[in-house]
């Protein structure tokens, strides 16, 4: 039952990193109307430059800074410079054209920072178990992951409920003729909604790679990961890429711990965790086709 | 259209001179790159039934092109062991035949086509590009874990399949065969492209609301061209299989998917001979800036992000201008 | 007397707080220009949706030719003979002329899953598209791009797609909009000598057209029809006056 | 139409054309190596690479030709790049692939065509046994090798109820295999991982309620590093042992102090007391400015392997070049080296515990776990 619990609290954390992902995927495509597969490059980013300033500096806390500062530097670079050719063009141009920009992120990074992987580590004061009631003994540091989640999807609420730019925002989603005709600059507010975006990207990659390994190619899994969420909870909808990750890790991770265990009381050991966790690598797929049977604009998508 | 016939001319020549030089020159590899450039057009022949005329953004083409390769990789295997694939409910034994590898390849990459198509085809736009690919990582996850076919390493069929009347190992006869398939299937496309369904599949792309208008059903049309489009691309995975006499997970990988539909758009979405055209530039590139650097593919995400913004239409397109478009 | 050709029966639809369709009924009889006017914002958009099967009504029924199709969607319609014009051009854009209307032709044949033969090589298909577009007076131009049509001409196209279809009734969606006056008066006589071969629901902006071709009138207004009859009988109408005319006068 | 005409015309080509002349007699030796210098994994490539062309420059041999492709770590690719080598470049010997399955894409039809194959890595278990070849030797490892020898320790340890897991592929299921072959105590628990899985989370809550009194794991590459950095922060204290390869040189610096005092097991370490190994070190430090890693080590034994048969024997007489090899008479930096008769090491494996030396984690021999030890697929190997 205590390890059921422990499993839950990874499968949360799982999910709310996945939401760092998709919020700003979803946020990008929900007012500009784009699909971008480079959003996993900007994961990398954030991971490598924290690395570097955490390898610099020693302090975890300016490597964050510095995760979010690089993603979102980078983020509003490649808008300037490509993204924002791409609103007009079909969603073909705009697959091929993010696709470039991994192939060039990637191999750039290789070429910057070699192919080793980077060393990126806890700091002191978040390493370590601490004692959860009820006696579970759970990473300090992961629970720190669920409350920085947490915290950013709150701060997302309130920044699209109740600033100004919360607004544009959402009128950018209704009709993007309108908010050019409310005399908004509407390239700067792109700009600017494409940087949050690739921030909370590269937030994910730094408080990701402090427990995984820093290395190229590192984002990509997690981008495949990041549309299912998506696509389960509705483009455009912060709050469907909110359940829909939380619904994803959850399910990955009680999925991961679950089937095998369960096919081991029907069948031999050795075979059963083989194929229970065959089956549970597809789990997480099989979750979205039945949403999509369900609901084919995803949880909270607008209906077509 | 001369002009556009002129180019697909010239690609012809090209496809001509290749294997001539290579075979004179005694550069067999040249030819072996050409096979795999051929083998690469014949899958993005398929996905471009799709995406040139269903307008159709798959990218999860990948899926096909490896349930083709692992249908030559399971039966050459079992056939290379002597043991049945199944013999219950009914003796299922192996082969080394291509034909009846092709048409299994077809087959099983048509009814996957079917069975994701219909699910995919729910969605449109955004949603069915991100689909289409997390179906492709369904599959890619599923082979890897599955260790009745090797898992991750794959599989080895030390003895390229037979044809009828042929010695596939000579390297100028594979190609001729795979050229000749290639062959097939772009008269195949072509003859699609203008048949009653091509233009109503061509009209669901552009005016789906006027296609139901005339009492059609773009949801069927669309299902029936990805089948098609799977098919082709199934079948282009075990001939890839072939010319490698190798099959793993990697022919499932996202990166093969967004390297078919690469190669569709460097040679021009919806135009005939397009796939060629991008599959032999994507080769040849591979090999040359793959010899000048290891950092190469710096170099060919610049390029490609150079067409996408400022040679639409891919070289054909470039070159023809709109004239021949879903020619 | 026989059944209308087209009989809607007390088709309601609501967005939210907003009833687009409250409680409609009327009906398209043989032989008939039968048109629905009323303001902007009235729901004549979302009647013709209802009608043709883009949208579901919440409470009602509409049937066709004697059946019962309430359940059925726009497709299933359209097979049984129920053609439509729309009212922002819906032509295939990279298709030339004879290519859309051979289209809307090889659609209502059945032949949309002919995969080898080319579709400009299926007769009775090409054959029929050209007598269509001969009738609109497209000929000369039945090898342009839709694309690269005028205004007026992609009307006349769109009108001939939905008879391309040998439909049993014409539900057309401002097919005058746009036009000239030349064009107007072309497309005017045109729809006279459409309504003997199927009735025709016209809805439609312009006035003079209106009640120079309509057999009856129904005039909307805030979702509900508030009157139907003849031209004069409309004319006379004070509720329709108050309502609708009574803005212009 | 036209292509129809392009492909006929292609197929009467072929019938009239001559077989293009054989293998033109020149008078150096060319080797092929394919090995993986670009993407994920590249830096097991590139050190490979390195211990190799330290060993010819060492050598001072001219006449050797090294022709170095990347695989991308694709199959396909280093199926193509193979056939490249045999049928333009026409080398004499073949080396350089990292990975098992880019190793059974290859090597099969590479020593069919009849070229030598050294494998400074790769040692699938297929290759030793049914499959396995007279132009076929490995100068590393079979496969299961590392997997028993921690085995051994485990049981040498005291450990009697181990927690097991690998990622769910081929290399994964025979790793623990391997384990389970030298290891005699209870199981606390196995388990399969996604490959590529990068948390770790819900194993390490298993380990930590499963009462294990040790874990032994392989998780290559990135895996690794997330599973340590993850095991290491959880708090569980359990004691971990693992293949070297989650804890060599190249990766040990993105795992930090989190592998600290694991036990590894290796056939090699750079604290080996001989003569060869410390000239290897020190001088690819001098060359390279970093310390080697087990791979270079492997690059560096190939290539002297290859250099001492050639002093003897030249490719082209296969039988023997082939007793040259076989007979292994060179310097491994291993110390005693020696093939078994399917032609793969019997060798010592070590324990090494995982130190830090300065600013630099770094591995040092503590024992030996398994003494000449070669595979247990030389019954199946038929030749």
């Amino acid at each position: 039952m205590l390890l059921l619990i422990e499993q839950v609290l990874n499968g949360l954390q799982f999910g709310v990193m996945l939401f760092l992902m998709a919020a700003g995927l979803t946020l990008v495509f929900g007012v500009m109307g784009l699909i971008n597969l480079a959003h996993g490059s900007l994961y990398m980013i954030g991971a490598f430059a924290a690395a570097a300033v955490a390898g610099a500096t020693g302090s975890f806390l300016l490597a964050l800074a510095a995760s979010l500062a690089a993603a979102a530097a980078a983020g509003a670079l490649i808008e300037v410079a490509v993204i924002r050719r791409l609103y007009d063009r079909d969603h073909l141009d705009q697959v091929l054209a993010t696709f470039a920009l991994i192939l060039i992120f990637s191999e750039g990074t290789r070429w910057a920072f070699g192919s080793f992987p980077l060393y990126l580590d806890i700091p002191a004061w978040l390493s370590g178990p601490v004692s959860l009631p009820g006696g579970i003994e759970y990473s300090r540091y992961r629970l720190a992951i669920i409350g920085v989640g947490l915290a950013v999807a709150l701060g997302l609420y309130l920044l699209i409920t109740r600033t100004r730019l919360g607004i544009r925002i959402r009128a950018g989603e209704a009709d993007r003729e309108m908010i050019a005709a409310l005399g908004i600059d509407i390239s700067r507010l792109y700009t600017l909604v494409f940087a949050l975006g690739a921030a909370l990207a590269g937030l994910a990659g730094a408080m990701v790679g402090a427990i995984q390994s820093v290395q190229v190619g590192m984002g990509e899994p997690v981008l495949i990961l990041a549309f299912v969420v998506i696509v389960i909870g509705g483009i455009g909808s912060v709050k469907g890429a909110l359940v829909g990750a939380i619904l994803v890790g959850l399910t990955d991770t009680l999925g991961g711990y679950l089937l095998p265990i369960a096919f081991g009381q029907v069948m031999e050991a050795s075979s059963a965790t083989a194929i229970g966790s065959a089956l549970a690598s597809m789990l997480i797929y099989i979750l979205m086709a039945v949403v999509l049977i369900l609901r084919p604009t995803g949880l909270y998508g607008a209906r077509a | 259209m001369s002009r556009g016939i002129a180019i697909n001319t010239a690609v012809l020549a090209l496809c001509l001179a290749v294997p001539v030089y290579a075979h004179f020159a005694g550069e067999p590899f040249l030819l072996t790159l050409a096979t795999r450039a051929v083998i690469l057009a014949l899958a993005a022949v398929g996905l471009n039934i799709a995406l040139g005329h269903g307008g159709l953004i798959s990218l999860g083409h990948a899926a096909f092109f490896g349930i083709g390769g692992y249908a030559m990789g399971i039966l050459a295997s079992h056939a290379q062991t002597f043991t049945p694939i199944a013999d219950w409910p009914l003796l299922i034994e192996g082969t080394k035949s291509m034909p009846v590898i092709w048409l299994v390849a077809m087959v099983t990459s048509g009814l996957a086509a079917l069975v994701i198509g219909a699910l995919s085809l729910r969605t449109s736009g955004v949603y069915f590009i991100m689909i289409t690919l997390a179906f492709g990582q369904m599959l890619y996850y599923f082979a890897i874990s599955w260790p009745a076919y090797g898992g991750e390493d794959g599989l080895s069929i030390y003895v390229r399949n037979g044809f009828p009347g042929l010695n596939t190992l000579v390297p100028m006869q594979f190609f001729a065969l795979t050229a000749t398939v290639l062959a097939a299937a772009m008269a195949l496309a072509h003859v699609l492209g203008r048949s009653a369904f091509g233009l109503a599949l061509n009209a669901a792309r552009q005016a789906p609301a006027r296609v139901e208008a005339v009492g059609v059903r773009p949801f069927r049309l669309r299902l029936t061209a990805f089948v098609i489009s799977g098919m082709i691309t199934g079948l282009a995975g075990a001939l890839f299989a072939d010319l490698n006499r190798f099959v793993s997970p990697t022919m499932f990988s996202w990166q093969l998917s967004g390297e078919i539909m690469v190669i569709v758009i460097l040679g021009g979405v919806g135009r005939l001979f397009g796939p060629l055209a991008g599959a032999a530039l994507l080769v040849t590139l591979e090999h040359v800036l793959g010899g000048v650097s290891d950092y190469w593919q710096v170099y060919l995400g610049a390029l490609l992000l150079g067409v996408v913004l400022f040679a639409r239409g891919g070289i054909i397109g470039t070159l023809a201008g709109r004239d021949v478009a879903h020619g | 007397m026989a059944e209308p050709v087209l009989q809607v029966q007390g088709i309601t639809r609501a967005f939210g707080a907003l009833v687009a369709s409250d409680n409609v009924s009327l009906d398209l009889r043989e032989g008939e220009i039968h048109a629905l006017i009323g303001p902007n914002g009235a729901g004549k958009s979302t009647l013709i949706a209802l009608i043709s099967g883009a949208l579901a009504p919440d409470a009602g029924q509409i049937r066709f030719n004697g059946r019962d199709v309430t359940a059925l969607d726009t497709v299933a319609r359209a097979r049984l003979g129920l053609g439509r014009s729309f009212q922002i051009s819906a032509v295939v854009p990279e298709f030339t002329v004879l290519q859309n209307v051979v289209l809307a032709a090889q659609g209502a044949a059945g032949h949309s899953y002919r995969l080898f033969r080319p579709a400009l090589k299926d007769r009775s298909a090409t054959s029929s598209a050209r007598a269509q577009i001969a009738r609109v007076g497209l000929e000369a131009r039945a090898a342009i791009p839709a694309a690269d049509l005028a205004h007026g001409e992609r009307r006349r196209l769109e009108l001939a797609m939905a008879l391309a279809l040998k439909p049993k009734a014409f539900l057309l969606d401002e097919p005058m909009a746009g036009l000239g006056a030349d064009g107007t008066a072309q497309m005017t006589t045109l729809l006279e000598t459409l309504k003997a071969e199927a009735p025709i629901l016209l809805v439609e902006h312009d006035m003079d057209a209106v009640f120079r071709l309509a057999d009856r009138i129904s005039v909307l207004d805030y979702g509900r029809i508030i009157a139907t009859g003849s031209v004069e009988e409309i004319r006379q109408d004070p509720e329709v006056r108050r309502a609708y005319l009574g803005a212009d006068a | 139409m036209n292509k129809l005409v392009c492909a006929a015309l292609a197929v009467s080509l072929t019938a009239m054309a001559p077989v293009a002349a054989l293998a033109d007699g020149h008078g150096g030796v060319k080797v092929g190596m394919i090995t993986t210098l670009s993407g994920g994994g590249a830096g097991l490539g590139i050190d490979v690479r390195d211990g190799f062309m330290l060993a010819i420059a060492q050598s001072g041999r001219d006449d050797i030709e090294v022709v170095i492709e990347d695989d991308q770590r694709k199959p396909d690719i280093a199926v193509q790049l193979a056939d490249k080598m045999i049928q333009s470049e026409k080398v004499d010997i073949m080396t350089g692939i990292i990975w098992s399955n880019l190793a059974m894409a290859v090597v099969p039809s590479a020593v069919a065509q009849g070229k030598f194959y050294l494998s400074p890595n790769a040692g699938p278990s297929a290759l030793a046994g049914a499959q396995c070849n007279p132009l076929y030797f490995n100068v590393a490892w079979q496969n299961d090798n590392l997997h028993e020898a921690a085995g051994a320790y485990a049981k040498s340890a005291g450990y009697a109820n181990s927690f097991i897991l690998a990622p769910n592929y081929p290399a994964g299921q025979d790793a623990l295999t391997g384990y389970k072959r030298m290891y005699d105590g209870d199981l606390a628990g196995e388990v399969f991982t996604q490959l590529g899985q990068t948390d770790y989370a819900a194993e390490i809550a298993q380990i930590r309620n499963s009462g294990a009194d040790s874990v032994y794991f392989f998780l290559p590459g990135g895996m690794g590093i997330s599973f340590l950095k993850q095991y290491a922060d959880s708090g569980v204290d359990i004691p971990v042992v693992g293949p070297a390869f989650s804890f060599d040189q190249g990766i040990l610096q993105a795992v930090g102090d989190a592998a600290l005092g694991v036990k590894n097991t290796s056939q090699w370490s750079k604290d080996l007391d001989n003569a060869a190994n410390a000239a290897f070190v020190e001088s690819f430090q001098a060359e390279y400015g970093r310390l080697p890693s087990l791979y270079a080590s492997q690059g560096f034994d190939t290539a002297n392997l290859m250099l001492s048969a050639l002093e003897t024997a030249s490719p082209s007489d296969q039988e023997a070049f082939r007793a040259a090899l076989m007979a292994a008479d060179f310097d491994s930096v291993r110390g005693d080296f020696a093939f078994a008769s399917n032609q793969h090491p019997i060798q010592n494996i070590y324990v090494r515990e995982v130190v830090r030396e300065g600013d630099v984690l770094t591995n040092k021999l503590v024992g030996v776990a398994l003494e000449d030890h070669g595979n247990v697929f030389i019954d199946d190997c038929k030749m």
